[in-house]
């Protein structure tokens, strides 16, 4: 009995693909790509691959509307994050993401993963994290529960998570508002240090070397729920139905040391995290851009669940898994590390030359498909845009304050949590550990030195959702402005930024106008300071109940100081000082 | 040369900061002591450091408590070698039955990261002669299991035997419920064996070692350790 | 006064870092006779005789005691 | 296989923190009729069918599960 049988994959229909989120022009592509129709392990390789998430469909054309390069940038936006110099080879390596939705499922663990992801993305590039930050919106906590039970369960995941694993949260914006109520957003940024000649990339290369299998488990966590039609799957689909992923910060801190220790030696060939899509995403990843194939065998993936079929175990988004490619003759040397820090290993496949991704299960073929065109063909939407009615009407609303009453409204800023101090969050994140910190979070921007070097780096994360809706195009270059503004302030020198850009439904013309504008302001400012973009994110979809967010681009400006003793915080340091004030 | 060990369970995170001053600020020769190593005897110090040694799972230090090293630690401090424990570290010394009591959760049930001041109880041990008694140091604390608890008896015997090091108090050294960031009882923050060669303490010395980090408060507990073997 | 006895437990097909890294610890220790652990709560409740105390329970366990993303409960009453 | 049910308590005389704090919120939350709270562990393990089971099971409790020196447990063995 072959696989398709024994495991009651349905026959491949339009219907099916819809419910795995393909529309019909995407169905059509995907028979057009093949020459024939996909197989349902193969429909799924597909949703996944042209999800909104992975494919960045819907914003693809505006983003090449960012200024990329400048002398000092290493690597720009295409890897898992963004890289820069900082002092000679010394570089920084870092990037913002986002775990909106997965936190307001579970706002512990969506936030607790969110972070443990950001941090793979960093050290699979082979750079030892040094610093995290987040950036946290909720709604308004003084009324209503629930953000309020969000709002704790994320910031305990994000220490939970960061503090275990041994990394510094050092600072993050967090900014409370109704629209946020049903759509809370997480982004969190790592980053990380690395040397010049000791980035690593996502490579599959060189025929016949082996894909191992490293770190946790595999089970079914978070398989995408719209594919996981009851039925199919008999009786006891309750059981089977996508969990929440779960984080094991522990595991991951065993993986960074491995991951960093294999890297010290010079037969990896390429590494790439296991994060969006799991298995999928990594392989044809790794395989498209060497412009190799892969063989891979699913049956000897390390299952942490019984009966795992061969579409789960692709889709699955278990934590703390990584996928690499060996020189051929050395896998005992990588299963010896791996073994040394108690972590599976596997090799699950070997590299081929045909550009095909070919999944076997128990030998039998059960899927394949060529990876460069899933990548490269994926659809790309220029989606409609249309300047929304509120713009208009705002424009003409005049802000004027009237009647105010100075001690009423001073003590209604005061309290009010998004101008109250954030000690409450910021001192259940060690924000000290790696004695790096030397600005702490509380100041406008935060500093860490580099141990063996003069230099400082700067770090601050900065938008305002408020001015951002009002404005997405003002909003977007404030944004990057204002993160720019702390880094100075703080001494440093900005150089690059990462982004996460948080929007509704891109379907939306309003939505998608309040993208556009916003990263047509993020560009012109970018492109005036001289820091171009070398990473990020985009979420959309941050909706419940057909009400989108307000548009939140976050900007997470890095920086440099030329001599860390002279940096400055945002606080008065002294009696008896003067106090200047600049600018209109 | 004095040569000092910095103990790594597979989850510690401290280690570095505790090697960096160690080995640069201090100038011991410094090696990390894997937690599988069986021989620990060629040590003058040896640190237990901070994190989370095998992710604080079942309690925190309990798995640690029973990796192979620890057989090696307890011979070395039966032997009077010189034992030093900081947060995560002081949980396993604990948890080993290398010092008396046990920590609990923060009463606040969450993690606390800042910084506290610390009053020097007993300048007479190998970690604090360069300090006087009643002393005001600031050092930073950063856990989540920091809550010093001792039964009636047991503390008794610690105060008989002037065991206690150091206890949180506020800037102006006032020892009250408000300077207490985690509930530790009589405030707590450190204390030593009845031989006084093993000191285990919740705050991070290592983090207030060098100016740069806001405070140098720390590093005179490392400097004591120095004098103490230079004196032999 | 009787006590009630709920017991919290991850569901099964969750992943449990604690019970995985116990288990590793366990048989590392020699004791193979150990083959998986699951770690989960036991909370203890005093409460007064009411009338409608299952109803209650159950009240208190989904909106406070139990998080039903991840985990399943069962409780008992021990009268005293 | 057998399973055998550890609940792992915190000794009457020490406080429990997180009790308290639950104890807290339920009371803030109207329900009065609660008038204490403790919580604790529960391990559960899946073991093979060994013959002396009983005495390798409070080995493992005071060896690893157990703090003598705050907690206290009870076992169970549940057959399959
Ligand atoms: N979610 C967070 N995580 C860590 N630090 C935070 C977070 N939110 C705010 N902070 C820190 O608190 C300080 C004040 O933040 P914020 O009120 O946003 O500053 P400002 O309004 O001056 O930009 C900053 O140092 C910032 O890094």
């Amino acid at each position: 009995m072959g696989v398709y049988e024994k495991f009651n994959y349905p026959n491949v229909t339009l219907e099916v693909a819809k419910e795995m989120g393909l529309n019909e022009d995407e169905f059509n592509k995907a028979i057009e790509i093949l020459g024939r129709k996909p197989n349902y392990i193969e429909l799924g390789i597909f949703a996944a691959m042209w999800s909104e998430h992975c494919s960045y469909k819907s914003s693809r054309v505006h983003l090449k509307k960012f200024p990329t390069d400048a002398p000092w940038v290493v690597q720009g936006p295409g890897e898992n994050a963004g890289i820069i110099e900082i002092d000679g080879d010394i570089c920084a390596c870092f990037k913002v993401e986002s775990h909106n939705h997965p936190s307001y499922i579970e706002p512990y663990q969506g936030a607790a993963t969110g972070v443990g992801g950001i941090l793979r993305d960093v050290f699979t590039m082979g750079a030892r994290p040094i610093a995290c930050m987040d950036g946290l919106r909720f709604g308004d906590i003084t009324k209503d529960e629930k953000s309020r039970y969000i709002f704790e369960g994320v910031v305990s995941g994000i220490a939970g998570y960061g503090n275990c694993f041994g990394v510094p949260t050092v600072g993050g914006e967090t900014f409370f508002h109704p629209t946020f109520a049903k759509n809370p957003l997480v982004n969190a940024l790592a980053l990380g240090l690395v040397k010049k000649d000791k980035i690593f990339k996502a490579k599959a290369e060189g025929v016949g070397n082996p894909v191992i299998y490293v770190g946790a488990k595999t089970g079914r966590d978070g398989i995408h729920g719209a594919t996981m039609a009851s039925e199919e799957f008999g009786s006891d689909s309750e059981s089977k139905r996508p969990n929440v992923q779960i984080g094991d910060p522990f595991k991951e801190k065993l993986l960074l040391e491995a991951c960093l220790e294999l890297m010290k030696n010079d037969f990896v060939v390429g590494i790439q995290d296991m994060g969006a899509a799991g298995l999928t995403s990594s392989s044809f990843e790794m395989a498209s851009k060497s412009g190799s194939g892969v063989e891979l065998y699913l049956d000897k993936v390390p299952c942490r669940e019984k009966g795992m079929t061969p579409y789960e175990i692709m889709l699955s988004e278990s934590q703390e898994r990584m996928l690499l490619v060996a020189k051929k003759g050395y896998e005992d040397k990588v299963l010896e590390i791996f073994a040394k820090w108690d972590l599976d290993a596997e090799i699950i496949g070997r590299v081929t030359d045909d550009g095909f991704v070919k999944l076997y299960w128990e030998g039998e073929l059960v899927a394949e498909l060529p990876a460069k065109p899933l990548g490269d063909e994926a659809p790309v939407y220029d989606r409609p845009y249309k300047e929304p009615a509120y713009y208009k009407e705002l424009k003409h609303n005049d802000f004027a304050f009237v009647n105010l009453n100075l001690d009423k409204t001073f003590e209604m800023m005061l309290t009010n949590p998004n101008i109250s101090s954030k000690k409450w969050i910021y001192e259940q994140y060690d924000h000290m550990v790696r004695t790096n910190t030397v600005v702490l979070p509380g100041s406008d921007a935060s500093v860490l030195r580099i141990k063996g070097s003069k230099k400082g780096i700067v770090l601050s994360m900065d938008c305002n959702s408020r001015y951002c809706y009002l404005d997405p195009y003002k909003g977007g270059q404030i944004a990057v402005i204002e993160a720019a503004r702390n880094v100075a302030m703080a001494g440093g020198r900005p150089l690059a930024i990462s982004d996460c850009l948080n929007f509704g439904n891109p379907e939306k013309p309003d939505v998608m106008w309040q993208f556009v504008k916003a990263v047509e302001g993020m560009s012109f400012a970018c492109e005036k300071l001289n820091t171009p973009v070398v990473s990020g994110n985009v979420s959309f979809y941050n909706e419940t109940d057909g009400k989108g967010i307000y548009p939140t681009p976050t900007v997470v400006m890095v920086g440099v100081l030329d001599d860390v003793e002279k940096r400055l915080e945002s606080f008065f340091q002294q009696e008896g000082s003067i106090i200047y004030l600049l600018g209109e | 040369m004095m040569k000092a060990g910095v103990v790594v369970f597979p989850g510690s995170n401290c280690d570095h900061d505790c090697y960096h001053v160690l080995k640069h600020v201090c100038g011991f020769d410094t090696s990390f002591i894997w937690h599988k190593e069986t021989d620990v005897s060629n040590y003058d110090l040896i640190v237990l450091p901070g994190g989370f040694s095998f992710g604080d799972y079942l309690r925190c230090g309990a798995i640690a408590s029973k990796s192979p090293v620890m057989d090696a630690v307890y011979n070395y401090a039966e032997k009077g070698g010189l034992l030093l424990g900081i947060c995560n570290g002081f949980q396993v010394l604990t948890e080993a039955g290398l010092l008396p009591g046990a920590l609990l959760k923060n009463r606040s049930l969450k993690f606390i990261c800042k910084f506290v001041y610390l009053r020097v109880e007993n300048n007479f041990t190998p970690f604090t002669n360069l300090y006087s008694i009643g002393e005001i140091i600031k050092i930073p604390i950063a856990h989540m299991e920091g809550n010093y608890y001792i039964d009636e008896e047991g503390l008794n015997e610690l105060k008989e035997n002037s065991q206690i090091v150091f206890k949180y108090c506020d800037e102006y050294g006032e020892i009250s419920k408000e300077s207490n960031p985690n509930g530790s009882i009589e405030n707590i923050a450190g204390i030593i064996n009845k031989r006084g060669n093993v000191l285990g303490m919740m705050p991070h010395p290592e983090r207030a070692a060098e100016s740069i980090l806001g405070s140098k408060d720390g590093l005179y507990l490392f400097k004591s350790a120095i004098d103490y073997i230079k004196e032999g | 006064m009787p006590k009630v006895r709920v017991q919290v437990k991850l569901k099964d097909t969750v992943l449990d870092p604690q019970g995985q890294t116990v288990l590793g610890s366990l048989n590392k220790l020699g004791y193979e006779f150990v083959n998986d652990v699951r770690v989960g709560k036991i909370i203890e409740l005093d409460v007064e005789n009411i009338d409608n105390l299952d109803q209650k329970i159950v009240e208190v366990c989904e909106k406070l005691l139990v998080n039903p993303i991840v985990e399943e409960y069962s409780y008992e009453i021990i009268e005293d």
